[in-house]
Formats: C-alpha cells, structure tokens, sequence
C-alpha cells in the first residue's frame, strides 16, 4: 500500500570562508556612453553570477543590466577574486563590484555637480540620469557625465574596490568567535508517498522557503532552489559511491550511480522571505549552497511520517526502507505475540 | 499483413557525389558552422533593460548563446597542433610503487611524451596541507591517484599508450572506514602524519548543567555516504607555452587565483609567468575548486612544445576528482517538557579520504552549524576529520551541511515526536531569532529562521492536525 | 574507441554471409541499435575490442511488426519506441508496451532494438519476461537456413545465449494461440527515469470465466537469476485454480523459491526474494484486471 | 575511411572519417557543430542529442557511418537569422539552463517530443527528458519553457518571463 507523509527540516548556513579571508576584488568602468564595464576574477560555473554582478553594478549607476558588460575569469586582465565557492559571490564579490561602481560614481558626481550647480553629495543616480535628491528634473545623462569626465576633466570614470566579510578568528580553546559575517536560513517541507511493500519512495512536492536577503535576481534565486533540490533528492535516496573491498570504486558511471532524472523530480514550490542585511550589497547575502541543505532531512522526516521508520543512514534507497519496515513489522508482531 | 509500424521510415534520399568534383568540394566545406541570429524583440520589456536593475527577472545573457548551442566550453576548444592527455590511473587504494615503466608506451607511434611524478618539479598541494601528489610519487594513496600521463595526437592513441604502461606495486593494507582510521593503533595513511587531521572544538555554555535540568535526554546517531558533484561537463584543461617560458592555461576551474598559486608551486614558475583563463564552465557545485589536471597538461606541453589537452572521463569524475565528506554523527539533546532546547552535544568524524583538501573547511562548517539554527544555551560540538584511502573528499556544495542538517532535523522530528510536540511548533519554540547567539558566541543579525518555517509551512498547507491540506 | 571496420549488411541474409565470411579471421561483433554495444565498446581495453562489426541497421525486413498465420511477429531491428507506438502491439500485449517504456529513455529507446536488447542478455533484460510469459520464439538464421527455439532456452546464461557465430537473431515470435493472452508486466528500479531492473516480472494467462480460473498460466522473473526464468512452481500452483488474492499471493511466495537472486551492489539478495512475492502477486493482479477489462469490451 | 553523406540541418553535408567515429565527433570534429555535448560518451547523460530522421537520439551511440544518407537535425539547425526556435527562446526567457551543457541535447529532445506531440501532459515531457541529466536545475524551469511553448502553439497567449 502507498502511504503519504510530510516532513519539515530547517537549516542555517554561512557565507563565506570560516574565518579565514576570502577576499574579492573589482574593477568599474563607465564608458563614455553611459554603459559600464566590470572587471571580475570571479568564474561563471552556471550559477547566474555574472548577471547578479551585472545587476549589482547597474544598481548602483542607476543604469539596466544590460548596460554592463562583465569581463571576468582571466588572470591577466581581472582583479583577484578568491572564486566561485563557498556561496560567497553575490556577497563578497557583489561588495566588492558595488564599491568599485560607487567609486567610478564618485567621480561622475564630482564632474556633473557644477553643471546642475549643487554639491556632489545632492546627487544621485537613476533610469540612466545623475540628478538632484528632490528633483529629478534637474538631470543629465549618465553618458554626458561620463564623456565630460574623460574628455574635459580628464578623469575617467573608473572605480576599483575590493571586500573582505568581517569574521573574527575562534578561540582555539571554546570555538567562540565571528567565524562568518551573516548567514542565510531556510526550510524546506517535503511530501512523500512510500510503498510500504517495496520501500519505494515517491517524493511528490517540496515546498521551500528560501534567505537569500535581498534577491538581486527572484528567478536565478528560485533556479538555485529547484536546483539543489534536485541534488537534495538524490543525497536522500538514491546516490552513494560504493566501493569494493579493496577500495576501487564499484559505480564510477551514470549508468550505475543514480542521480535524480526528470522523472525522479517532484514539484517544487519556491518562496523567497522577506530578508534584507545592512552588510550585503543591496541587502543581498546568497542562495547557492543552501538550497540543497534540508532536503534530505524533510524527505526523511516525511517518510518517518508515512510509515513510521527512522532511517539514520543515507541514502534511504527502497531497500533501506524496506527493511526497517521489516524489522519494525518483526518487532511490532513479538509485541502481539509476547501480549497474547 | 500490417505494415503500418514501418511505413513512415522516411530517411532523405541524397544523391551521392564522387568527391572531388565541384558539389562534392562543396559538401565537404565545413561551411555547416552555426549561424549567428540577429538578436529579436522579446515577447516582453526585456527586464534586462529596466532601471532599477535589482530584483528584476533579467534573463542571463548567455542563457542566448547556451539555447543556440554556440556557448564555447572547453571541450569545443581546438589549437592547431594541440596533442591529447591520458592519466594512467593506479587502481590499487594503498601500494608502494616501486617501478613505472613507460618505454613501450614511449615507442608508440603518436604517442609524444609521457610523465610520472618524477617529471613534477614539486609534487604536492592543496588548499591547506599540502598532502596531494600531481602524479603518484613513491606512494599510491587511493585508487584513483594518476602515476603517468601520456601525450599523444590523437585520445585514442594516448588511451592506448596507458594500456602499455607497467606499473609494479607492494600493495599495502588499505584503511577503508573513518572509525577504525580514527583508532590510535591503526597505521597512518599517510604515516608518520596521524590519521586524524583535523580537529574542532566549539564550547558555549555548560551542557552539564543543561542535561542535569533536562526534563529528557535523547540520544542518536546518523551516518551518511560518499556523494559525487556529477557536473555534466567533465574537468578539462588545455595548456601551452610560449617561447619567453610563459603559460595560458584554459581551464574549467571556479578558483583561478587559488589555481594559479597552485601551478606555480607544482611547476616552479613565477606566477607572473601563469596565465589561467577559466572558461564557461560547465557546473562545479564545489567539484571545480582546486587543480586536477593543470599541471599535467603544463608538463606535457613544455616537454613537446604543442598545446594539450586533457578532459577526464565520466569515470574519472568518479574515481578522480572530490567527493562530499561521509560523516558519523552522534547526538545527545536534553529538552525541557515543552520541548525546549537546554543541551546539546555533538561529536563528528568526517572521512576524507587520501588528502586533505577542503576538509579543514569543512570540518569547521559541519561543527559550527551541527546545533541547527538553534538557541541553544549549552552546546558541546566536537569533530575530527581523518584520512582513508578512498577518494579523497573536498568542496561540496553545503560543506557539511547537509549532513549535520539530516542529523539535527531528523534528531528534532523523533524528540517532537516522543514529546508529542507538532515538529512545525518545536523549531518555532527553539529556532534563533534576530540578536540570538550563535554556539560561537556570534550575535546574529538578519534572522529569518521563523520567517521560512511559516512561509514554507503555509505555501505547503501545514496544519497541526498531521495532514496536507 | 579503438580502430575498427565496420561493413554494412543490406539484409539478413547478407549479414549472414558476412558473419560466416569474416568471423573466422577476425574478431566480429554484430551492430544494431548499437545502446548496448556502443557503450560496450567506448572503455574496452583494445584486447577486447573487435576488429569488424556488422551494421545490419539498414535490413529493412527486420524492422516489421505483422500478424501471420503463425502469430506476431516483430522484426530484431524493431526499436522499443517502434514497439510502443504498434496499434499491433498496444491491442494484443500492453505489457510489451510497458516492458519497452522501461527500457533507457527515449534517445536509446529510439535507437535500441528488441533483438538487441534480448541478444545482449543480460540477466535483467526488461524485454525479457513478458516475451517468455507468452512462450515467444526466437527465429535465428544461419548459412544453413533458420532454426527456432524457445526465447526462454535462447538465454544461456548472463550475456550468453544458444546464438552461434555466424548465426542472426531475424525475428521474436508470439505463437498464434497466445494472441491476446493477457498480460502484465512491472519492473522495479533504483530511480523512475533510465533504470536498471533490480527485479522485473511478467505474467500471462487466460480465464477460464465460470469460475473464473488461470489457465495455462506463465510467471517469468527477471535479475534474479543467471537468465530470465520461469517462476515454475508458482505456475504449476496455478494452473486450474481459482482466482483470488491469496491465489496470487501464494504464487508470489512460490516464486520466490523458483529464484536465485545474487546479492550485488544494487540490491541484496534478499530484498530480491521478497520484490520477487510482491511485484508477482502485483503482475497477476495486473493481468487479471486485463483480463477483466477486455471481457468488458467484448460484451 | 568511410565516406558519409548526410542531411544536416537542411544541407546536403559529406565528409570521409575513420569508421569507428561517432556521429556526435563527426558533428564536432568534422563539421564545427559542437553544440552537441560530450558528457558520458555511453548514452546516460543525453548531452549528445540530436535528431535523425525525426527522432532523438544520442550522437555518441551512433556511427557516423549509421548516419550515412539520414536527415540530422542538431541544436544549430533550430533558429534562423531572425528568430530563435520557440524552445531557444522560452528556455532564455523562463531561466531554464544554468551552466547550459546539458541544454542543446534537452531542448533537442523537447523538440522531438512537441514534433510529434505538440500538446504534451507534464509527466510526458518528464518522460521525454528522462535521458537528458540536468545536475543545475532540477528541471522544473525546463518543464515550464516546453509547457509555455505548448501552450503558444495551441493558440494561447505564450506566458514569458513574469
């Protein structure tokens, strides 16, 4: 018979190295135009990390994403960045591009303040304009601004910045310390159907409410969730590499190590909480790492829901389930019969 | 007679052509690269071109050029001359390697040049200890560990070169489960250095004091498995030379300042003399964070002068790269009758296979976060991560999080359940708030923890009652 | 891959002249679908790899499904997706239909062929059972003219059958008295998606309906032994009794008995064995409720 | 070595390879169509897939020389000067891929599969993508992309990018 469960797992978890620096840095450019390009050591592994930074930079020059080209991942031409890891991009590296486009502002303000005839610091950027706090009709383009910069001050708008997260080192004793500068948290709620003749565990849906502080981008952010989930589910139940007696690796394959396919995916419902940090870039922390943190936890809580066995070792394959089934129906049947 | 399931096996008739002719020299030409589409008004306001840029669903700008087919991965790289590289793998877990011989592999024709681990100026890094060979040295650590690579002009040249390579081996007892490498009498992996690497303590509070008042004490242990990244694009690296003594490295690492550093210790150039250009890499999840097979192509490269290339097989994904770190985990938690949290401690033992890599790392994220998002008051949190010699374990998306995560959560589930607490109710009576103290004494900011139990729990329709709505 | 030729059989009958032709010289594979052989062939160590393969993929004459006087008959090179989508097919056997679903996705299951899938023969070959719960036939040609045997006696053992050298699986026949017996079949996998059976069961049998009983009743179980068996004890169980839930169950018991399931890194033996008595019972359920249903529509 | 002629992407294309190389190195290494991705090289990961005579199939289990005389469709073969392929551009608009290796060979199977079924149910389309393993996105993205393509096809408004 097919028995439904649910199960609920939440989870905390860092950004950044523990500690140890892990520093980014970045280069802005505002080309004459108006558009912008940010120099980055950071590499594209899939995430979506350079259309974040991207958004980041135009943020803060009041320009669109598309405004801004991303150079990165060339150790001759781009900045050091400690790299794609540690779920530490939007934050470290958003920081750190952010600073360096603040910088690059700078000096726009301080060329377009005579021309609107206020101080720099009554400035501010938005829909492609430097314009007056209070009165947006007073403005120029952001292009103007930058051509005059280079052409006439002979300053070029280029900013160059680079950030660290704030942690402070742990007592080697007791471990207490600032090991992080902010974490993300999450919970994520599973739904499974077992059958309790096979062991076999469907997972029906996910429901996952997700801390990224603020999502620079909601729909990167809900491809990150989907995302490591998936490989959640496949931690849960089904992928493990086995080895011999001797060491060698029985499964090296796709054929025989079992990931999650389509037809293995539940749906999942994605939401993101309302969550703003004062130290990330626009309130943002980050999403990659955590995303596939509590799902093993919720889909075993639910199947301890469905039928009643603790499984305490991953993954739960059938088999495992079934036999704690097993041994649960033996333990139940000596009870009856020591009753009776 | 029914000849319905067959009817419709429409192949295109092609007229063939002698080649030589004019048509023929046409249908050789490889004119069939891709076209280039001029890029086409989006069904709606493109969020890529709005103002403010932040919280917009932009699209990515290479998710274009993936759709189309024209992203340029490594693997779709080519330099003319560039040669191939095969990594003989050991498979043996532990063994003393006594001769390598590669002199009929050498004979081959195609095959260029061949490396052991003699060939590396310096055999050894890692992100923290520097306890990873290139190519196998005196010792074969795990079964997956390299001991020759061959270059060759074609890959299927050098796959067959491998085959001609002798390796002789004293094998040696291999230590297989982190328990018994975690026992004093067992012989260091990698003797003299102790089995046990790593070591963690976090202390807040008096657990003592805490399970003395406890109304209950639970008490459970968890295990979890080794675990792959499977990035659907293999590691790869190609590598070449100039005539100043300067290398470009195109590679699929997330880390080339660590990279770099890495290249100039195993090569002994100067890093002003390494250029590592990462291309778009094909996922990592962690996988992609440290060298692999830089150094070998470095090598192979200099000693023929031609570009080469290395990509691993899907099996050398396996066997070659990292893994996620297989973690025992024991838990003991006092609750008051409410369910509240007042004790708790935890010991781990995190397997790390033949080296170090980010083990360190891991080992302090697993013990910092293994209380859960949590107020506890009195924590004892202690984790050791020791050698095996097994695929070594590394970077992992979570870095132990997941595992702590099965452990605490399912631990939480069975307390509420002896309890008879809703589980949703009994993270909501112990989970952080805004300013809590974090088992390191960290007062927290920006605390969502609730927030997400709620929000989760109403998006999935979580009742008290036990049912789905 | 290592270097090998490859020559194209524009039939049969040509294949077979080449198999005879070049067999004793050199080390020759037969080249269908290619889903199994292909992969084979990608790590083979060059001792191993071998020199010619025959490409019989374009024999058109293999590739029909028809109904004769002597029963169904599907072609070696007929595709699993082929015979998911056969009218032929889909009426008289749902089972194959879902035997074949189960096999790989749908890029090998375009590709992968049933002569194939059943000349590889591996233990948990998933077109396997249901063809050996309908008594299927193979028909192998050779320079000599065809011979037919029993599917069931065509499986030796893991990866070998009764196929000579120079011998061609041509065709899998369902023999005329079978036609529409129903059947069912389920496959139980580590995942839903490309999975690999860890047991796969079929069943068949006709009604008799004053009863209602099995007649001649087929229980054939997969990955539980060296080839695809028939659960024989549980059939003979069966056969003349009335249907009923503990009819079938007691059969799923007893074919556990007629099994030898090993333990491997898939699965354990033992789990096996007790897969075995559930996906039974479940394959008789099946079939029954075929059963059942087509009797409906014939009213 | 074995002369091959084939329709690719609507040419008539020839080239003379060794006899053991697949479709998917004639593709990439013969013609420069690496769209086509080498993932396993045994048919699991369905990065290789392309279409040949209508239906999907991986690149890396078939002989260039199988291929001899068949009509192949590769992920170049979908968008023209002017407009991508609907699925090309649902997956952009819908954030579907995320490194982007496992995509040529996912949207070419969502391809055959609306080919020959234009109004698919979801488990459909998860059966039609269950040879295509996707570590990055669980998927859901994917289903959402052929799912609005569907849809559009049918005559309803295509929902893009919310």
């Amino acid at each position: 018979m097919k028995r439904r469960g649910r199960g609920i797992a939440c989870m905390w978890y860092p950004i950044g190295f523990t500690v140890s620096a892990n520093p980014s840095a970045a280069v802005v450019k505002v080309n004459e135009d108006g558009t912008a390009t940010l120099l980055t050591g950071t590499v594209e592994t899939g995430q979506g990390s350079l259309t974040i930074l991207a958004q980041i930079v135009a943020e803060e020059l009041g320009i669109a994403t598309d405004d801004v080209h991303v150079v990165s991942a060339d150790t001759d031409t781009t900045p050091m960045d400690t790299g794609a890891i540690a779920s530490r991009t939007t934050y470290v590296t958003g920081n750190a591009a952010r600073l360096a486009a603040e910088k690059a502002k700078k000096i726009l303000f301080e060329v377009a303040a005579p021309l609107l005839g206020v101080k720099p610091e009554h400035l501010e950027v938005g829909d492609h304009k430097i314009r007056i706090k209070g009165f947006p009709q007073r403005s120029l383009h952001i292009g103007d601004v930058a051509e005059r910069a280079r052409g006439v001050n002979g300053d070029p708008p280029i900013g160059s910045a680079s950030f660290n997260p704030a942690t402070a080192a742990l007592d080697a004793e007791t471990g207490q310390g600032k090991p992080f500068a902010t974490y993300v948290y999450a919970t994520q709620i599973a739904e499974v159907e077992v059958d309790d003749e096979t062991g076999e565990v469907e997972v029906l849906r996910i429901a996952a409410s997700h801390d990224c502080g603020t999502p620079i981008n909601p729909m990167l952010v809900e491809g990150q969730v989907e995302g490591g989930i998936s490989m959640g589910v496949g931690f849960a139940l089904e992928e493990e590499i086995l080895f011999d007696a001797t060491g060698r690796q029985i499964n090296p394959n796709l054929t025989n190590y079992i990931m999650p396919t389509s037809l293995d995916m539940p749906k999942v419902e994605v939401d993101i909480v309302d969550s703003y940090d004062p130290t990330g870039p626009f309130g943002a922390k980050g999403v990659g790492e955590p995303t596939c943190v509590p799902t093993a936890a919720a889909i075993l809580n639910a199947i301890h829901d469905a039928v009643g066995v603790r499984v305490t070792s991953l993954p739960a394959t059938a088999e495992k389930v079934y036999a704690a089934l097993k041994a649960k129906r033996a333990q139940e049947g000596k009870r009856l019969g020591a009753g009776a | 007679m029914d000849r319905h399931d067959t009817e419709d096996k429409k192949s295109a008739v092609v007229e063939r052509k002698t080649p030589g002719d004019a048509l023929g020299e046409m249908l050789r030409a490889p004119a069939a690269a891709p076209l280039v589409p001029t890029p086409l008004e989006t069904l709606v306001p493109e969020a890529r071109q709005q103002t403010p840029a932040v919280r917009q669903r932009a699209t990515r700008p290479d998710a274009r050029l993936h759709g189309l087919g024209q992203t340029k991965y490594i693997d779709d790289m080519y330099f003319p001359g560039m040669l191939y590289a095969k990594i003989k793998r050991a498979g043996i877990a532990s063994a003393r390697v006594l001769r390598v011989d590669t002199s009929e592999a050498e004979k081959m024709p195609g095959v260029i040049a061949v490396v052991t681990g003699r060939d590396v100026p310096c055999n050894s890094f890692g992100p923290s200890l520097k306890d990873q060979p290139v190519l196998a040295g005196e010792r074969v650590f795990h079964a997956g560990d390299g001991v020759a690579a061959v270059a060759a002009v074609t890959e299927q040249i050098a796959a067959e070169a491998l085959e001609k390579i002798t390796v002789e081996y004293e094998p040696l007892t291999p230590v297989l489960d982190p328990l018994v490498s975690l026992g004093l009498e067992t012989p260091g992996v990698h003797a003299p250095s102790p089995n046990i690497y790593g070591h963690k303590v976090i202390k807040k509070g008096d657990v003592e004091k805490g399970f003395a008042a406890s109304h209950r004490i639970f008490e459970a242990s968890y295990r979890t498995q080794m675990v792959e990244h499977v990035p659907l694009e293999p590691h790869c690296s190609i590598a070449m030379w100039d005539a100043n003594g300067r290398v470009t490295i195109y590679t699929t690492l997330g880390r080339i300042t660590l990279g770099r550093a890495d290249l100039a210790r195993t090569l002994a150039v100067p890093m002003s003399r390494i250029r590592i250009i990462a291309t778009v890499v094909g996922g990592n999840f962690g996988g992609k964070n440290e060298i692999t097979t830089e150094p070998v192509v470095a090598l192979l490269a200099k000693k023929t002068g031609r570009p080469v290339k290395c990509t691993y097989t899907r099996p050398e994904e396996f066997i070659s790269s990292t893994t996620r770190h297989p973690i025992v985990m024991d838990y003991k938690t006092g609750v008051t009758k409410e369910g509240r949290i007042l004790a708790r401690t935890i010991r781990l033992v995190l397997e790390g296979g033949a080296y170090c890599s980010w083990s360190e790392t891991t080992l302090a994220k697993a013990c910092i976060l293994s209380p859960g998002p949590y107020d506890i008051e009195n924590i004892h949190a202690e984790a050791f991560v020791v050698y095996t010699n097994k695929t070594m374990t590394g970077a992992m998306r979570g870095f132990g999080a997941p595992q702590v995560c099965f452990a605490y959560e399912s631990h939480m589930d069975d307390i509420a359940k002896a309890l008879d607490i809703d589980p949703l109710e009994i993270r909501l009576r112990n989970a952080l708030r805004e300013g809590s103290l974090s088992p390191t004494g960290q007062q927290l900011q920006s605390v969502v923890v609730r927030d997400t139990l709620l929000q989760a729990a109403q998006r999935f329709g979580w009742s008290g009652d036990g049912a789905a709505s | 891959m290592k270097a090998f030729e490859v020559v194209s059989a524009r039939d049969a009958r040509h294949a077979v002249a080449l198999l005879a032709e070049r067999a004793a010289k050199a080390k020759v594979k037969v080249l269908a679908g290619g889903t199994d052989l292909m992969a084979d062939l990608k790590f083979a160590s060059s001792s191993h790899a071998p020199d010619v393969l025959i490409d019989i993929s374009r024999a058109q004459e293999l590739r029909n499904i028809s109904v004769t006087d002597e029963g169904l008959s599907i072609g070696a090179l007929v595709t699993h997706t082929e015979i998911m989508r056969s009218p032929i097919v889909r009426d008289l056997f749902p089972a194959l239909v879902d035997a074949a679903h189960t096999i790989g996705a749908v890029q090998t299951r375009n590709l992968g062929t049933l002569g194939g899938n059943l000349v590889t023969a591996v233990p948990s070959v998933d077109s396997g059972p249901t063809l050996v719960a309908l008594d299927a036939h193979v028909t192998l040609l050779g320079p000599a003219g065809t011979r037919s045997m029993p599917l069931a006696d065509f499986f030796v053992g893991p990866r070998k059958t009764a196929l000579k050298p120079d011998e061609l699986l041509v065709d899998i026949r369902i023999p005329r008295e079978n036609l529409g017996k129903p059947a069912a079949f389920l496959k139980f996998g580590l995942r839903k998606g490309q999975a690999l059976a860890l047991v796969n069961v079929a069943a068949s049998f006709w009604v008799d309906w004053g009863t209602p009983a099995f007649v001649a009743p087929r229980i054939a179980l997969g990955a539980v032994a060296p080839k695809v068996i028939h659960a024989t004890t549980a059939e003979a169980y069966l056969d003349g009794r009335a249907i009923d839930p503990d009819a079938m169950a007691e059969a799923g018991r007893l074919a556990v008995g007629d099994a030898k399931p090993i333990n491997d890194f898939r699965a354990s033996a033992e789990y096996r064995r007790d897969l075995i008595a559930v996906l039974t019972r479940r394959v008789l359920e099946g079939a029954f409720r075929l059963a059942q249903a087509k009797r409906l529509e014939k009213k | 070595m074995a002369t091959v002629t084939l329709t690719l992407n609507g040419d008539v294309r020839t080239a003379s390879v060794p006899p053991e190389t697949t479709l998917l190195r004639l593709l990439r290494e013969e013609f420069g169509l690496t769209g086509s991705k080498l993932g396993c090289d045994v048919g699991d990961c369905g990065a290789c897939t392309v279409i040949v005579d209508g239906k999907s199939v991986n690149s890396c289990l078939m002989l260039a020389v199988q291929a001899d005389g068949r009509d192949v469709v590769t992920i170049e073969g979908l968008a023209t000067m002017s407009r991508l392929h609907p699925l090309q551009q649902l997956f952009e608009d819908k954030g579907s891929l995320q490194c982007g290796f496992c995509g040529p060979g996912v949207i070419m199977s969502a391809k055959a599969l609306l080919d020959e079924n234009p109004d698919p149910s979801e488990q459909e389309i998860r059966d039609a993508l269950a040879g295509n393993l996707c570590r990055c996105t669980g998927y859901s993205k994917m289903i959402e992309a052929i799912q609005a393509v569907a849809r559009d096809g049918r005559g309803e408004p295509a929902k893009s990018a919310v």
